[in-house]
């Protein structure tokens, strides 16, 4: 029983790693309909060039803040030279462009900063909780822990930020319809420019996270294939929904390889979490959180 | 007049439909006979479009049933009623954007084509031979309709009348027994009204195809139906002939203001 | 009135614009509206009279349509160089034909969204929202609904509404009679005309229901394959033969039966 | 004015249905049928022959199959190199386990393995749209590619888990030279490729578009939409299931499960939404885009050897791609495809402006 | 007199990057310092290009090609540092004549050289190297005998690559009676809780780490996160590189990999670059500080291989731009002894190895070596793999293959 929590709370917390990806497309959905490809491609740039700054010798904050300036600035040269052209575009045109530009992000981020590999320490081992092992024998990591806190605060101040203000429903009706909410004068362009930024911003976030567990390499792109099952099964719409998504997601395939998998010889975890959320969205196609999709004649 | 007005074609039953909280039809009955041109009018909301989508089956009622060609059902599917003759033109445009105008009205011949899918492919002797027999009854259709020269223009690029027109079209290439069409004249301006009820008198004129129609031009529904059936509110407060409806104290309250 | 003496609001000189760098559509299109008035905008399916609001209100680039020739002026302003947003800014709103309501938002939330740029806060946004739904009643029964899911009609009260909440000095209406009951159209005109009377909101309306329009419209142009053909006040237009008979349906005297009208008719005398 | 149809005219309908209706096309299309059957083999070197054309026209299937099911059908899928895993596998077991098996008969086979797979994992595209659909694809995705790697007996318990073709005639005639391996491949493609247009514009072609641009109204006229998207999937992997063959067959001789991951997948997305969703033409040009100008940008990046550093040409050619595909896309979101097109239009009109 | 050239099919990009820049920087790197120490091989240039591959194996197969034909006689032998561009170019090479060389990797059963002639997976194939891990952990129980009863978790990459090594272990679990746990880490690795919590659950001696990529780092900060002892953890060569263990942090410390080429600057061949190469601003890495890390040696044995099997070939066709084919001949006539690894300044470094027809692996040793927070250091001399064990499984493999391609393999006798 003991390991079954063990399993079970692990997973939940993985679940919840998977989330701070998960968000990043979330809110680029929500304010232009688009499925984000470059959205893993952000998290190495955000990270690499977080320690990179850091390399240099500057402080930790400092290089905290430098950083971010950097995504914000890149959250404006994406709506300026790309996706301001792309107005009114079908989803798929700019679910390319978004795939041009992970390409880029990929080259320019080891153009500038090198394909070495970094080591990223925040300083928060990945260490069992003391006092939960020696009493309880329950291995629990401080560093998902605090994974799990960071995700809740940004969660929660990202829900606040997009449903108490105006540019919350704005973001809505963007996705909506590009034209019609030109039309009404919403400017899209500063609707794109925050969403991206602030895309930026979470992007950097998971990037330090994932970066301190994986290192900063080439590989933390890949952490969105974990993103996506959790994507669909919270719905593409739903902040939310992307927490709870992680800790279904997170749970499911842990317990499922551990008690499922050796029946089976192991190494579900890739296919499963997508198996799972097939199975959800079979009883609720647009996800758990996600709009229903309108049709109608 | 070509053909008499038969007996009834479809009778749909004490149909009560709501959506949540809102109840867009409420113990609706009503008859359409063979031939003849039905026109239902109502203000906004009222319940004539969800009326027409319970009818092809596109939505489902609560209660009530169907009677089409003698089969009493509680509800349509709308591939059924397709395959029964039942056509029928969207109020929101609903045409394919992706096609040409002639593509779009092909479609509407799916059902009566054949060949498989594999001689197709080939593009062999049935399938060939086929294709081009039905080619023939969309372009004596795309004649009627005055649409030639635009008739390998993709549809998203024509202007709302002309779509309009298309959306005719292909509801008519399957050859129906009964035509739903919803607002088929919004957007147009009088002379393109003139064709259209040209094109509606027309069919049902030499085809006998029924025609059941929602509009909001009042000249054009007093002029062009045998019966009128008026909703409000997903209630039914007036049925019957055009001139009968016109003079309705509870109609003209409700939809028509003053009288036209 | 003297309106024709008020200064230009609106002047649009010798446009033409083409999409998708190949259709040309609008071929040299000039008018000019004044301050205070109403111009109705009149022509067949696929004239360009929607192509025509969209490059005022430049939502054109969005559909990959340029304005190749030609300016267009707000207030003695160049207008090609402005946002949509900037233009609402200062005013300009367009209702777009076909109601492009937000489906997945209420109908409340359409017509708030409406409100973006309105900065009197919120106490005067909830005014203006009370005078929409005095205008639509019917919106205020449905404001909890998807505006997907409501009817045809509901969803152009919804698309008009949402351009009032603006508070716009000029409004681009774009077929604001299509799907909607009689007598709605008739409050809608009627509204027009208030806005017009008592808040001196300029109008520029295209319109199919040509008679509607010229009874309320002060002045008219007619757009033919992407020209104007014709123009003048609205009631010369009125009484213009040819408009009678291609716009208005009437031959000689009165409404002619739709159910009588012939195979072959005449063609229009502009187009020979 | 040399592009131009004026003065052709059409006496039957079926003239008017043919393929390519305008001469200039036919035209245009049978020059590159010559060149591409017999100039090509005649002349061109081994390396552009061997290691350019026929991976590009492999892709080019692939891609023509995702443009079925995606461009047409308007179903998303991010599945479609696991289809061409199941085809390259299966051919090789027909090839492995059934003695005598002809060479094509074990590729068509695997083709229709592969359908039936696809259909199999196309059952949720009733019920789930979209990006949500993709998940399902995904799913086919992973399973294929775990289940491929998990159970030895797809690749006859091979220890690195890498099968290798054996030797394959077709007729009697061995294909051994990059000649004739290009002609086989050449062959294929252009089989199926008709075999593409010829559904397309007939009625199943038309119910694809149907329910890709509205299913309900598809519905309404009586296409049957489950029927319609079954098809779709089946027919699409069949095309990436024979693809799978070839390029395990014809153009590696070898391959693993990895070789068909979702990188993959997402290569032949691409190709599809670069060349323009929905038509023949653009699985071809996307995948020439997507094959041939990292290549190209490679080569390029040779002749500036030494005067920058490798490591970083690399990069750059990287950001030139991903620059190119956005740059492409502003211009023309709808792809390459719709940039010819209008090309022609403007050549068509040509000298006059409009 | 003349160039003698090298393709470079390399990969500077994409999620294995890290490991090509550094391999094939101290590849391209050695061949510099052999022509500007030396003037080339003989008085022959060593000349390459270098051809992107994303270590993609369809975009290695095209630099395959349009390589193969450059310089004065062609490709003198390819090194593709990937598994499946070795496989998919196997038999293009044997037509064309031209040898591919896999140092630590690709196909096993080509170390029998009378059916793969143009293979050569020269040092050490992968199940060599796993039965020298078995022998390693022997060694540190003190003893072979030592093993019975014990747990060995085999932590292996969902991949066919990482299932290759299981037949041998499991014959060497029979054989010395260790319990062997196979569990599997879905590509690419980033996330193991459940595996790692599988082995705090099963509590083995000793965990063998088949990593690639990002799985290698992953697994190290996990076993961390579940207690699991580094120093128990004993990775494969491809877990063993700088870029493996530095993103694991400080939690690395004391974790083992096995190596065919050891970490370290100290080399004298490595120095000797550092002062030739380096200081005459021609180097090749980006980043000079990773001169001497374990990919860059690896990328140093490389060149050093390469440029012995010229040199080789040369003693028997003379002092020009050789063809593939003569490259072979001198690939399989390698003998680099004690006195010669001297000469190279490479003593620990490489192994000492001998080719033959039979052999085209030479060795089969490796060292391990232990990462103490900042470096590598080599803990063992080298070791030898368990040749009883794994030659019948190899020539039982090559047979199987001759047979299915209806090779007739070559008489070693025969050859000279
Ligand atoms: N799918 C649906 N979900 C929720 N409500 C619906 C749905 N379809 C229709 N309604 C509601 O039912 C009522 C009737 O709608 P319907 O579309 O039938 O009206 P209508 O008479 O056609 O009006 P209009 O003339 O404006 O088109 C409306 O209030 C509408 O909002
Ligand atoms: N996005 C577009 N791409 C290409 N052509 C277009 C596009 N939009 C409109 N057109 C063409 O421009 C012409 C004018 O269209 P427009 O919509 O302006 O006409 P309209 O006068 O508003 O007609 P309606 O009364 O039907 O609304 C039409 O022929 C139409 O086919
Ligand atoms: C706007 C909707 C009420 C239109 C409806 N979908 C129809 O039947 O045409
Ligand atoms: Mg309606
Ligand atoms: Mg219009």
């Amino acid at each position: 029983m003991q390991f079954f929590f063990e399993v079970l709370i692990g997973g939940l917390l993985s679940g919840v790693m998977y989330s701070l990806v998960a968000i990043g497309f979330v809110l680029i959905y929500k304010a232009s309909g688009v499925f984000n490809f470059a959205q893993g491609a952000m998290v190495l740039f955000a990270a690499l060039t977080f320690v990179s700054i850091l390399a240099k010798g500057v402080p930790f904050w400092l290089a905290l803040l430098l950083t971010l300036a950097v995504m914000v600035m890149l959250g404006l040269a994406i709506e300026r030279v790309v996706l301001r052209k792309l107005v009114n575009q079908p989803p798929i045109s700019l679910f390319m462009a978004t795939i041009g530009l992970s390409f880029f992000l990929e080259g320019f981020g080891q153009a500038l900063w090198g394909t070495e590999v970094h080591g990223l320490d925040l300083g928060i081992t990945d260490e069992p909780v003391g006092w939960l092992l020696d009493d309880y024998n329950l291995s629990i990591s401080k560093f998902d822990l605090f994974a799990a806190g960071t995700a809740g605060v940004l969660v929660t101040a990202l829900a606040l930020f997009f449903n108490r203000t105006r540019i919350g429903r704005a973001l809505r009706a963007v996705a909506d319809d590009h034209q019609a909410a030109l039309s009404i004068g919403i400017p899209l362009q500063h609707v794109w420019a925050i969403v991206w930024s602030v895309a930026g911003l979470v992007a950097l976030v998971a990037g330090l996270l994932w970066g301190s567990r994986l290192g900063v390499q080439f590989a933390l792109t890949l952490v969105v294939l974990k993103a996506l099952p959790v994507l669909i099964l919270g719905g593409f719409e739903s902040i939310p929904g992307a927490i709870v998504g992680g800790l279904i997601v997170g749970a499911g395939e842990k317990l499922a390889e551990v008690y499922i998998g050796p029946f089976i010889g192991g190494g579900i975890e890739n296919w499963f979490p997508y198996v799972l959320a097939l199975a959800f969205l079979l009883v609720r196609p647009e996800g758990l959180f996600g709009e229903r999709h309108i049709e109608r004649v | 007049m070509g053909q008499a007005i038969g007996d009834v074609l479809l009778k749909v039953d004490n149909i009560s439909l709501s959506f949540g909280g809102v109840k867009a039809l409420t113990n609706i009955s009503l008859d359409v006979r063979a031939h003849e041109i039905l026109s239902i009018i109502g203000p906004n909301g009222a319940g004539k479009s969800s009326m027409l989508n319970v009818i092809n089956g596109v939505y489902h009622p609560q209660q009530g049933s169907i009677t089409y060609k003698g089969k009493t059902r509680a509800l349509m599917r709308p591939h059924e009623a397709a395959r029964q003759g039942i056509a029928r033109t969207f109020q929101n445009i609903a045409l394919f954007k992706g096609m040409s105008v002639l593509d779009n009205i092909m479609t509407g011949r799916n059902l009566k084509m054949r060949s498989s899918f594999l001689s197709q492919a080939l593009y062999w002797g049935s399938a060939q031979r086929e294709e081009i027999a039905h080619r023939l009854k969309v372009e004596e259709i795309i004649d009627f309709l005055e649409i030639q020269p635009i008739r390998k223009t993709p549809v998203g690029r024509l202007p709302y009348g002309l779509q309009k027109r298309v959306e005719l079209g292909r509801a008519l290439a399957a050859e129906p027994e009964m035509l739903l069409l919803d607002e088929p004249m919004a957007g147009m301006n009088v002379e393109e009204k003139q064709d259209m009820c040209r094109f509606i008198l027309d069919v049902n004129d030499e085809f006998g195809t029924t025609i059941v129609l929602i509009e909001h031009d009042m000249g054009v529904v007093m002029d062009i139906s045998h019966r009128v059936v008026v909703l409000d509110y997903g209630k039914k407060i007036g049925d019957g002939p055009p001139d009968k409806v016109r003079n309705d104290p509870a109609v003209i309250a409700a939809y028509l203001g003053t009288t036209h | 009135m003297g309106i024709a003496e008020n200064p230009y609001l609106l002047s649009v000189n010798n446009i033409e614009v083409i999409y998708n760098h190949v259709i040309l559509v609008l071929k040299g299109v000039s008018f000019d509206v004044h301050e205070g008035s109403i111009v109705a905008l009149l022509g067949a399916n696929g004239a360009g009279k929607t192509t025509t609001l969209k490059a005022i209100s430049n939502l054109l680039k969005a559909e990959r349509g340029e304005v190749t020739k030609g300016s267009i002026e707000f207030k003695g302003e160049r207008v090609d160089v402005m946002t949509p947003a900037q233009l609402v800014g200062r005013g300009v709103i367009q209702v777009m034909e076909g109601r492009h309501c937000f489906p997945h938002l209420t109908v409340e939330e359409n017509l708030l969204t409406g409100a973006y740029t309105n900065k009197a806060g919120r106490a005067a946004i909830a005014q203006d929202l009370d005078k929409v739904y005095a205008y639509f009643p019917r919106l205020k029964e449905r404001r909890k609904s998807l505006a997907g899911y409501t009817s045809g009609g509901e969803q152009q009260m919804t698309a008009i509404g949402r351009a009032l909440m603006a508070r716009p000095r000029m409004i681009l209406l774009d077929e604001p009679s299509m799907g909607l009951a009689p007598q709605i159209v008739e409050e809608i005109f009627g509204i027009v005309k208030d806005l017009n009377q008592r808040e001196r909101v300029s109008f520029l309306l295209a319109e199919q229901n040509t008679m509607v329009a010229l009874r309320y419209a002060h002045y008219g142009y007619i757009l033919e394959n992407g020209r104007v053909v014709m123009d003048g006040d609205a009631a010369a237009l009125a009484a213009n033969e040819d408009v009678k008979e291609f716009y208005l349906g009437l031959a000689g005297e009165g409404r002619k039966s739709f159910k009588d009208v012939k195979h072959y008719r005449r063609r229009k005398r502009w187009l020979a | 004015m040399i592009y131009r149809e004026a003065g052709q005219f059409k006496t039957s309908y079926q003239a008017d249905s043919a393929i390519f209706p305008i001469v200039q096309d036919r035209y245009a299309l049978w020059c590159v049928m010559l060149v591409a059957f017999i100039a090509v083999p005649l002349w061109a070197s081994e390396y552009l022959i061997g290691s350019i054309l026929i991976p590009f026209l492999i892709l080019s299937l692939a891609a023509l199959g995702l443009n079925i099911l995606t461009g047409y059908a308007g179903l998303l899928s991010l599945g479609s190199a696991a289809f061409m895993a199941v085809g390259a596998f299966a051919a090789y077991n027909f090839m492995l386990r059934v003695p005598g098996m002809p060479l094509l008969a074990a590729f068509m086979l695997a083709g229709l393995v592969a359908a039936l797979v696809g259909m199999v994992f196309g059952l949720p595209s009733l019920r789930i749209k979209g990006f949500y659909l993709a998940v399902a694809t995904l799913a086919a995705q992973f399973f294929i590619e775990w289940a491929l790697t998990k159970f030895g007996w797809f690749s006859n318990y091979s220890s690195s888990g890498v099968i290798s073709a054996p030797k394959m005639q077709v007729f009697g005639m061995p294909i051994e030279t990059p000649q004739m391996r290009y002609l086989l491949t050449l062959t294929v493609v252009v089989v199926l490729t008709v075999a593409a247009k010829n559904m397309i514009r007939a009625s199943t072609g038309r119910a694809w578009m149907a329910v890709r641009d509205m299913d309900v109204a598809a519905e309404v006229i009586g296409i049957p939409i489950l029927r319609t998207k079954l098809l779709a999937f089946a027919v699409s992997s069949f095309y990436c299931g024979v693809a799978g063959a070839l390029w395990a067959f014809v153009f590696l001789g070898t391959v693993e499960p990895q070789a068909f991951d979702l990188r993959r997948s997402f290569e032949i997305l691409f190709m599809i939404i670069i060349g323009g969703m929905g038509t023949v033409l653009g699985s071809f040009l996307g995948a020439a885009f997507i094959v041939l100008l990292p290549i190209l940008l490679n080569v390029m990046a040779g002749w500036l050897h030494g005067a920058v550093s490798s490591q970083l040409l690399s990069n750059i050619e990287y950001m030139v791609f991903g620059a190119l595909i956005m740059a492409f896309l502003i211009v023309e979101p709808l792809g390459l495809a719709q940039l010819w097109r209008i090309a022609k239009e403007k050549l068509r009109l040509w000298p006059f402006p409009h | 007199a003349g160039e003698q050239f090298i393709p470079m099919p390399s990969y500077r990009i994409g999620p294995y990057a890290a490991g090509g820049t550094g391999v094939y920087g101290g590849f391209i790197d050695y061949l510099n310092y052999i022509n500007l120490k030396e003037g080339g091989v003989g008085g022959v240039k060593l000349t390459y290009e270098e051809c992107e591959t994303e270590y993609k194996v369809d975009r290695g197969v095209e630099c395959y090609d349009r390589l193969k034909g450059k310089g004065p006689t062609g490709a003198s032998m390819f090194n593709f540092l990937s598994t499946g561009i070795t496989y998919a170019v196997l038999e293009r090479a044997a037509q064309d004549k031209i040898p591919i060389v896999s140092i630590g990797y690709g196909r096993t059963d080509a170390s029998d050289g009378r059916v793969f002639p143009w293979v050569f997976p020269l040092l050490t194939n992968y199940w060599s190297q796993s039965t020298t891990k078995i022998k390693f952990i022997g060694q540190r129980e003190g003893g072979m005998d030592k093993l019975k009863g014990k747990k060995i978790a085999n932590l292996y990459h969902g991949s066919a690559y990482g299932k290759e090594t299981i037949p041998v272990l499991e014959a060497q679990a029979k054989k010395y009676g260790f319990e062997l746990i196979n569990i599997e880490v879905p590509a690419p690795g980033n996330e193991q809780q459940s595996q790692w919590l599988q082995i705090r659950q099963l509590k083995p001696d000793w965990v063998i780490l088949r990593g690639w990529g990002v799985m290698s780092a992953a697994a190290i900060k996990a076993a961390a996160k579940v207690g699991f002892p580094r120093d128990k953890m004993v990775g494969v060569w491809w877990a063993g590189a700088e870029d493996d263990v530095v993103p694991a942090g400080g939690v690395a410390k004391g974790y083992i990999a096995a190596a065919f080429a050891p970490s370290g600057a100290n080399y004298p061949v490595v120095q000797d670059i550092k002062r030739v190469v380096y200081e005459a601003g021609k180097g090749n890495m980006q980043d000079s500080n990773r001169v001497g890390h374990a990919n860059y040696n690896r990328g140093v044995v490389h060149g050093i291989l390469n440029v012995e099997a010229i040199r080789v070939a040369q003693t028997k066709f003379g002092k020009k731009p050789l063809t593939g084919e003569q490259v072979r001949w001198g690939l399989e006539h390698l003998k680099i002894d004690d006195k010669r690894l001297k000469e190279l300044g490479a003593v620990g470094l490489v192994p000492p190895l001998a080719t033959s027809c039979l052999d085209h692996e030479g060795a089969g040793m490796v060292r391990f070596q232990q990462w103490d927070g900042t470096r590598w250091i080599p803990i063992t001399d080298w070791i030898a793999s368990d040749k009883a064990l794994v030659r019948p499984m190899i020539e039982a493999s090559a047979a199987a293959y001759a047979k299915e391609k209806g090779i007739t393999p070559r008489d070693c006798s025969k050859e000279n």
